[in-house]
């Protein structure tokens, strides 16, 4: 029973990692409906700022969170005005070639400059674990599900319950229409897919805390967030939560309790997100 | 300006007859650590081989090719090596995917190998016929030799018993490794868990709390570096009690030995730095004096000995005809920073380098890996959790 | 009649215009001649090494070409690199259990074609990313399957030895994957100059209009499916025979999906010789700069796809000045 | 209007005619909202019937359920003696139903003649490729269309492309067409075009069935009209009948379209 509710705690940490990762794709797909190969590489350079940080000028990754930020935000923002914002009305299918293009650009800088090793950083609080009885919460995960769980809850408020946020659902439901009414639809773009590489900076520097900093550290965490995201429905939010907690926590049991688990919980994982998206189909025809 | 003229032509005419050796290694790509490690020794040896003289009389040339750590890149430049730049030797070989996918245009040209990678057995297997493979590295099953006989010792003098074997579900980690636990097995250990895991995911948690469950003395994982601090994170949180926590994966994270989590990690090499081989010595204080700073990738020297040793064989020959060469080449008995370097059959080919005796196990101890196993190259006595 | 004809004046040409014009075919039929020339001409030493560049591009455009087929049915799959690996599987364990190649080739290709029918038909009521990412999803299935299956099975996470195509013989070898990738052209002008490209393109430009207008899509998508990882399915065939060595990382990865893709956005969607002329441009476009940027290539190369993407939204075709619509092939 | 002329000259476009489609009890609840309640009618060879009623009276409702974009909850359709109610859209047509959309639907990157093609092609199975691109240049010519046979469909203006619309839908030779407002948004002069390009179509023998708010075209157009309320049919019979009929009246009175409109 101990080792049972282990896996439940286990499972739900690491969905926080998931659920902090989708959060910023879901705004870039649910504002601006770009499908953003590229999320993961700002992922990494958030990882990367937080290394840099961390091992160069011994600051705390927490602590230069903000400022990662925001130093991200800006480079998103770059992003969007040289590139982004010009396939707008491009077909889908162009606009994933582009941040494909971006991806590789990043991805293969990053490699170029920094090389290919896996970087760490250490912090006192690494290893920290709240023991509960017989169960233990790694403390930088519960954190990360915290954020997450933070920054989805904000991003609703923002969406629900602020100018700004209206005017991106609006933008998001129909973009000439918001544009007729007066919204200047190219700065909510701009607002939109800059906080989320920013959003995807800050997942990055949670992730160089937790695991690592590389080149390739964006790419398995990118490629589960857009599973995520699709399979909570585009443009849910709250659903990206429970995607994330159902997914982490199938993911644990079966590694657990299948032998050999280690090596299907991929399977599973994508199986249930195939499951969702064809059940669906057929539930919403007719 | 008519000596200039001169020397100009004497040079070019040098050149036209210089040996060359092309040197194919992933640059870019998932084994681009090692490759560029790799790199920097080639470039070493070089400088060093023709300051004293060069091959043959005349300076050797090394011709860089990327592999791109991927088959269908690999075949190309193997064949670009071979054909367009015509060079003598090849050299070089990280992965194993593609060093299988050159074994066949390496067998058409007959091309003379010295490589110093690709410790899977089915490269094994794909060159067990060719007459000029030298292969410097370990086979895989050399390595678990090795990693057994330290456990072996653990067994005897720590009462290591229970064995958890956690493993990453690709090639590096999934091969052989019901053979592994045989292999355990047989020489009296209890493998109390065998598990896979993704590696890069992060995801160690299910892993740890199984572990703990079974109560191993050792937990012997077989990952990459992405791995290590994770892994490392999640058993301190979950305080999973442990005699040692050992690892082979191909190369560290950078920086791991300044975490607190790193202390007492075990794993496994072919050569550390801070060895006090004297062949060592030499090579760390000449690649200090080239590139400023120390490696910790054993695939740096390794190359280093790769290039020297093909060289010294040439010279020996007195030509670069293949056969010459490679007889040459069996002879080769020399002191490395691995220890002494000659080479003897393996299970399918002809010529091996270096086999189990040539590991060593290390601990990382007070911000640095420190040797412990075998007990006469142990610098510091190891830590043992239980 | 009583709907007069609004125009009045304006005169009717007596015959619909004719689809297949020579002036529309020969770029393609020049490409293929190249490539057919291609071991012929006078290269010298690079010779050879440039045989083994041709080749992968030649199984490049194989790929492109039969992604195209099944993106001109609306269907953007992700999915690509599983019919590819099952190819090579199917062709390798095929072997394995006694066939000779020439007969492991296309059974290979059928058994894959076969099991895209299963992902098509479980699929059909997907759309655009949704769709695509229950492709992905697919792959990862595929793979994680096949590699933890029993090493005896399979050859697990390690792989499979592949014994090579044609004995090695590198002539022989481009020379097969010349024939394939003519067939996949073939097959794709015949998809382009049948009732097919009707009905795959009324399904892609509006799904239930078609529908409404008689067209089974269950029937055409399926076959999209069919045709398109068949080929794919060849291309897999082509790689495990060269490189003689599968295994679940590389033939599954993701970017054997990514490729075809962005090769065929590349070069012109839709059409035969856009993904061809794709796959072409792109491998000696990254060869070439592969040896002169040595270091960071692939960083040149990302901005390539960029900007391409950015100047030139219709791709290679969308370079030729007369494009008339339905013309190009 | 209720014994139409027709060319055809051997139908007879009454109400005591061969019946074409006939439904039974149709109903359609989405949720708890029921949009089409237990509608029955009959709609005979050669006749254009008329299907009206005020906004959300369910009547583009209806034309899903007829053309099978819907299935129903409760209720049969019969065309031709058949029961169509569990055949899917493609089968449907095949069995001989046509539609044409409200808002116009060509497929944008194809030419306007491979529009009518796809059309030719597949409406009946077992076409081929040839004879069906010379039976859309046919419908081309016949509907006026013919010297814009190699634009791109987005190139039509709106008239041209409702023209392109209900070509494309007799190419699938139907007996039975359902137009969808096909006069919403057409200036006077290009909706008398499209009268008359609708009286084209059933004096070539096809049964029509439109859904219309404009009430002069119903009156010029329709031989009958059934009258939709909530979901409900409210009057069926001639434009004469119906409009007399008190319910009908008082279920337009207020509504912005008003019946004499």
């Amino acid at each position: 029973m101990d080792l049972f509710a282990q896996t439940l705690v286990n499972g739900l940490l690491q969905s926080g990692l998931y659920a902090l990762v989708a959060s910023g794709l879901a705004l870039a797909v649910g504002v601006v409906g770009i499908v953003n190969f590229a999320h993961g590489e700002y992922l990494m350079i958030g990882a990367f700022l937080a290394w840099a940080g961390s091992a160069l000028l011994g600051v705390d990754p927490l602590l230069s969170l903000p400022v990662i930020a925001v130093a991200v935000y800006g480079v998103g923002a770059l992003t969007y005005r040289v590139s982004i914002r010009h396939v707008l009305l491009a077909p889908e299918l162009n606009q994933m070639l582009l941040t494909f293009g971006l991806g590789i650009l990043l991805q293969n800088l990053a490699l170029m400059l920094l090389g290919g090793n896996t970087r760490t950083v250490s912090t006192p609080y690494q290893a920290s674990s709240l023991q509960l009885g017989e169960l233990s919460v790694g403390g930088p995960k519960a954190l990360a599900f915290g954020l997450a769980a933070a920054l989805l809850g904000a991003l609703y408020f923002t969406l629900y319950r602020t100018t700004l946020g209206r005017q991106m659902r609006a933008v998001a439901q129909n973009r000439r229409g918001a544009q007729l009414i007066g919204i200047d639809v190219d700065r909510v773009y701009l607002i939109a897919f800059s906080v989320s590489c920013a959003l995807a900076a800050v997942a990055g520097v949670l992730v160089s805390v937790l695991l690592f900093a590389s080149p390739t550290v964006g790419l398995v965490f990118a490629l589960k967030a857009f599973a995520i995201i699709v399979m909570a429905g585009l443009g849910n939010l709250t659903g990206v939560l429970w995607a994330s907690a159902l997914l982490g926590v199938s993911e644990a049991l079966v590694q657990t309790y299948v032998p050999g688990g280690g090596g299907w919980s991929d399977a599973v994982f994508f199986l249930m997100i195939f499951g969702t998206l064809v059940l669906r189909s057929y539930r919403g025809a007719r | 300006m008519k000596t200039l003229l001169m020397t100009g032509v004497l040079l070019a005419l040098s050149g036209a007859g210089a040996v060359k050796v092309g040197v194919l290694l992933p640059l870019s790509g998932g084994g681009s650590v090692s490759g560029q490690a790799a790199k920097n020794g080639y470039q070493l040896a070089l400088d060093e081989i023709n300051r004293a003289g060069g091959v043959l009389g005349k300076p050797l040339e090394l011709e860089f090719a990327d592999d791109g750590s991927a088959p269908a890149k690999a075949v190309p430049e193997f064949v670009k090596l071979v054909t367009v730049e015509k060079v003598d030797f090849m050299a070089g070989g990280v992965s194993s995917a593609t060093s299988i996918a050159i074994s066949g245009p390496a067998k058409q040209y007959g091309t003379f190998m010295a490589w110093i990678g690709a410790a899977a057995v089915p490269v094994e297997d794909a060159f067990a016929d060719h007459p000029y493979f030298f292969h410097y590295h370990p086979w895989s099953y050399y390595n678990f030799e090795a990693i057994l006989g330290y456990f072996k010792y653990l067994k005897t003098y720590k009462k290591a018993k229970n064995i958890a074997i956690a493993y990453e579900d690709g090639p590096f980690g999934s091969a052989g490794i019901d053979a592994t636990v045989d292999a355990f097995r047989k020489a009296g250990f209890n493998v109390v868990l065998t598990e896979k895991f993704k590696t890069g995911s992060g995801n160690f948690g299910p892993l740890v709390s199984k572990a703990k469950a079974a109560k191993p003395d050792i937990l012997y994982w077989v990952g990459y570096d992405t791995d290590a601090l994770p892994l490392a994170t999640e058993i301190r949180q979950q305080n999973l009690q442990l005699g040692l926590l050992y690892g082979t994966p191909p190369s560290w994270p950078v920086g791991f030995e300044k975490n607190k989590l790193a202390d007492n990690v075990a794993g496994l090499s072919l050569w550390l730095s801070s060895s006090p081989n004297k062949d060592s010595r030499t090579f760390v204080a000449a690649y200090r004096k080239k590139y400023g700073t120390v490696t910790d990738e054993y695939f740096a020297p390794l190359a280093y000995v790769n290039l020297k040793t093909l060289a010294a064989a040439i010279n020996a020959a007195g030509t670069t005809d293949k056969a010459k060469v490679a007889a040459e080449m069996a002879k080769t008995n020399v002191s490395t920073p691995f220890g002494q370097l000659t080479f003897s059959p393996s299970l399918k080919t002809k010529y091996q380098g270096f086999k189990a005796g040539n590991w060593l196990h290390f601990q990382y101890l007070g911000d640095a890996r420190v040797p412990v196993f075998p007990i006469k190259f142990a610098q510091k006595p190891m830590v043992y959790g239980k | 009649m009583s709907a007069r004809n609004v125009e009045g004046g304006t005169p009717v040409r007596a015959a619909p215009r004719r689809e297949l014009t020579l002036g529309a075919a020969l770029p393609l039929l020049a490409f293929l001649a190249l490539a057919a020339l291609f071991p012929f001409l006078p290269l010298g030493s690079r010779a050879e090494f440039l045989l083994q560049i041709a080749f992968f591009t030649l199984v490049a455009g194989i790929m492109a070409l039969s992604w195209d087929i099944l993106a001109r049915s609306g269907q953007v799959s992700l999915a690509h690199a599983a019919f590819y690996g099952l190819g090579a599987y199917g062709y390798a364990l095929l072997l394995k259990a006694g066939l000779p190649w020439a007969l492991a080739m296309p059974v290979a290709a059928l058994l894959a074609g076969g099991a895209s029918l299963i992902l098509g038909a479980v699929t059909m009521r997907l759309s655009g990313m949704y769709f695509a990412i229950a492709t992905l999803a697919f792959t990862e299935v595929v793979r994680t399957i096949i590699q933890n299956l029993p090493e005896s099975v399979a050859g697990g996470a390690t792989g499979l030895l592949v014994p090579a195509l044609l004995g090695g013989n590198s002539r022989a070898q481009y020379a097969l994957a010349w024939g394939l990738l003519a067939f996949t052209v073939l097959v794709s002008l015949a998809v382009r100059l049948t009732r097919l490209h009707f009905a795959f393109a009324a399904i892609r430009q509006g799904e239930e209009t078609a529908r409404v207008l008689g067209v089974s899509i269950v029937r055409f998508k399926l076959l999209a499916f069919f045709i398109s990882s068949s080929l794919a399915a060849l291309a897999g065939v082509l790689y495990a025979g060269k490189t003689f060595f599968i295994n679940p990382l590389e033939t599954f990865s993701l970017a054997n999906s990514i490729a075809p893709l962005t090769t065929s956005i590349f070069g012109g969607l839709y059409t035969t010789l856009g993904p061809v002329l794709g796959a072409g441009v792109l491998r000696v476009a990254e060869e070439l700069l592969h040896n002169s940027v040595k270091n960071g290539y692939l960083v040149v190369y990302g901005l390539v796809l960029m900007l391409s993407i950015l100047w030139l939204p219709r791709g290679l075709m969308g370079l030729r000045r007369n494009k008339k619509h339905g013309g190009d092939l | 209007m209720t014994a139409a002329t027709t060319t055809g000259g051997a139908l007879s476009p009454t109400p005591q005619g061969v019946e074409v489609l006939r439904a039974e009890g149709l109903s359609k609840r989405f949720g708890g909202l029921k949009a089409v309640q237990d509608v029955s009618f009959t709609h005979h060879q050669g006749e254009i019937l008329a299907v009206i009623g005020p906004n959300g009276a369910g009547k583009t409702t209806l034309l899903n359920l007829l053309s099978g974009v819907y299935r129903p909850s409760a209720g049969r359709l019969h065309l031709g003696g058949r029961d169509v109610t569990d055949l899917p859209m493609e089968a449907r047509c095949h069995a001989g139903l046509g539609r044409a959309f409200q808002i116009v639907r060509p497929f944008p990157e194809m030419t306007v003649h491979e529009n009518v093609t796809v059309g030719a092609l597949f409406g009946k199975p077992g076409q081929r490729l040839p004879k069906a691109r010379e039976r859309a240049w046919a419908l081309l010519e016949r509907t006026g269309l013919a010297a814009h046979a190699d634009k791109a469909a987005h190139e039509l203006t709106l008239l041209q492309d409702k023209r392109l619309e209900v070509a494309r839908a007799v190419a699938t030779q139907p007996s039975v067409l359902l137009l969808d407002e096909v006069m919403a948004g057409l200036r006077p002069g290009e909706a008398q075009e499209a009268v008359a390009l609708v009286r084209g179509v059933r004096d070539s023998g096809v049964s029509v069935l439109f859904i219309e708010h404009i009430m002069p075209v119903v009156r010029d157009l329709a031989d009958r009209v059934v009258v939709m309320d909530q979901g409900q049919v409210l009057a069926q019979g001639t434009y004469r009948e119906v409009t007399a009929d008190p319910r009908v009246v008082s279920a337009y009175l207020g509504t912005e379209e008003g019946l004499h409109a």
